[in-house]
């Protein structure tokens, strides 16, 4: 198990109920679901602020973040 | 300038003086600004939540594609975080160059990619109010014109 | 602020300040400043010779065009006339909407029109250069877009 | 003859060497010949401030003004 930083961003904070968690997790999509279920159309992700579209193994001291579409300007 | 992800107010009176003061002397500058709108239905402030870091790092992608696509000299980009109240500044985007048509280009191409790619979550509150907003169809539209 | 034509110095800084004040609250704010170019091909300074009366009309002509055809609020053209140096301002243009696609197509609209239809005629002087200006092709192709 | 006020714009005033002169004159056309010969296609004209493009009978009291292409912005 690596021990990562989860950190939750824009609507995803809201259904998470959370902005930051220290979580043990092995795998991306793993961790992901531990927090939406399946329902997981809407939840982008990012490892080390950069976004990913797969699965990936997570290594210790690693900061993923969850969150909705991005909408600024 | 450059680039600014400010949880201040933003002046952007101020800055697009201070951006005429360096880079005016190309020839052309386009600029654009966008304020919360306080005829709205009753939005009373958005707040743009946001990724410190990855935040800054996806505006400057913007801004450095803009630069590389378009004959412009300099950008600048200063855009909001946090709570903005209605009738504030919420971003500010500038472009130089010795050609109008590019500096417009490049403001309107980069309006139109912060509306979708900066890392920034929008919600909309006020009175009866508080939604995240997601961009909207014609934003997807105007975004394609570019790809 | 509306339509100026102005023979002494145009403080576009100022111009944007005061359109957004009044105009900001729509939503989008776009705006096109026009420099003197002080590092072209030894220009010192442009004359831009004009006709009292018929000029402003021209461009009042053009900022009426522009509302009736783009959902726009308000709009600005200060235009300079007389002398102008390398360096200051010869035009500013800007336009308030709620919508920033409007916005911009009305500012890149009336510049168009501006560089071929005001009742304007440029003189560059400088350096052994001492030649009226006639719109460049791309002005027409630029124009052209709107027809 | 009408009394007209005649003014020059642009590079029309140096081709006339002259800003403005006060003329006798019956008709537009007969007029701009009298400045610029037959050469006249880069002449542009107006009567009391509205472009025309046609010949014209002249009044006493027409401002009419004669100037190169224009170039604003």
């Amino acid at each position: 198990m690596a021990k990562v930083e989860v950190l939750f961003f824009g609507r995803m904070a809201d259904v998470a109920g959370a902005r930051r968690k220290t979580c043990d997790a092995v795998r991306l999509l793993t961790l992901r679901e531990s927090f939406f279920g399946a329902d997981v159309a809407a939840v982008r992700m990012s490892v080390n602020q950069v976004q990913v579209f797969a699965d990936q193994a997570l290594n210790d001291g690693d900061e993923v973040a969850f969150f909705s579409v991005f909408s600024g300007g | 300038m450059g680039i600014l992800l400010l949880e201040q107010p933003l002046n952007a009176a101020a800055a697009h003086a201070e951006f005429l003061v360096e880079h005016g002397h190309h020839g052309a500058v386009a600029a654009f600004t966008g304020v919360v709108r306080s005829e709205s239905g009753g939005v009373d402030y958005l707040y743009l939540d946001w990724y410190p870091g990855m935040t800054e790092a996806s505006i400057r992608a913007i801004a450095d594609a803009a630069k590389a696509r378009f004959d412009i000299r300099e950008v600048a980009v200063l855009h909001r975080c946090g709570r903005v109240e209605a009738g504030e500044p919420v971003v500010f985007v500038a472009a130089a160059s010795e050609h109008r048509r590019a500096a417009f280009e490049a403001v309107d191409y980069m309006m139109d990619r912060l509306k979708s790619e900066a890392a920034l979550w929008k919600r909309e509150v006020g009175d009866g109010v508080d939604r995240w907003v997601e961009p909207r169809g014609e934003d997807a539209v105007s975004l394609k014109r570019w790809s």
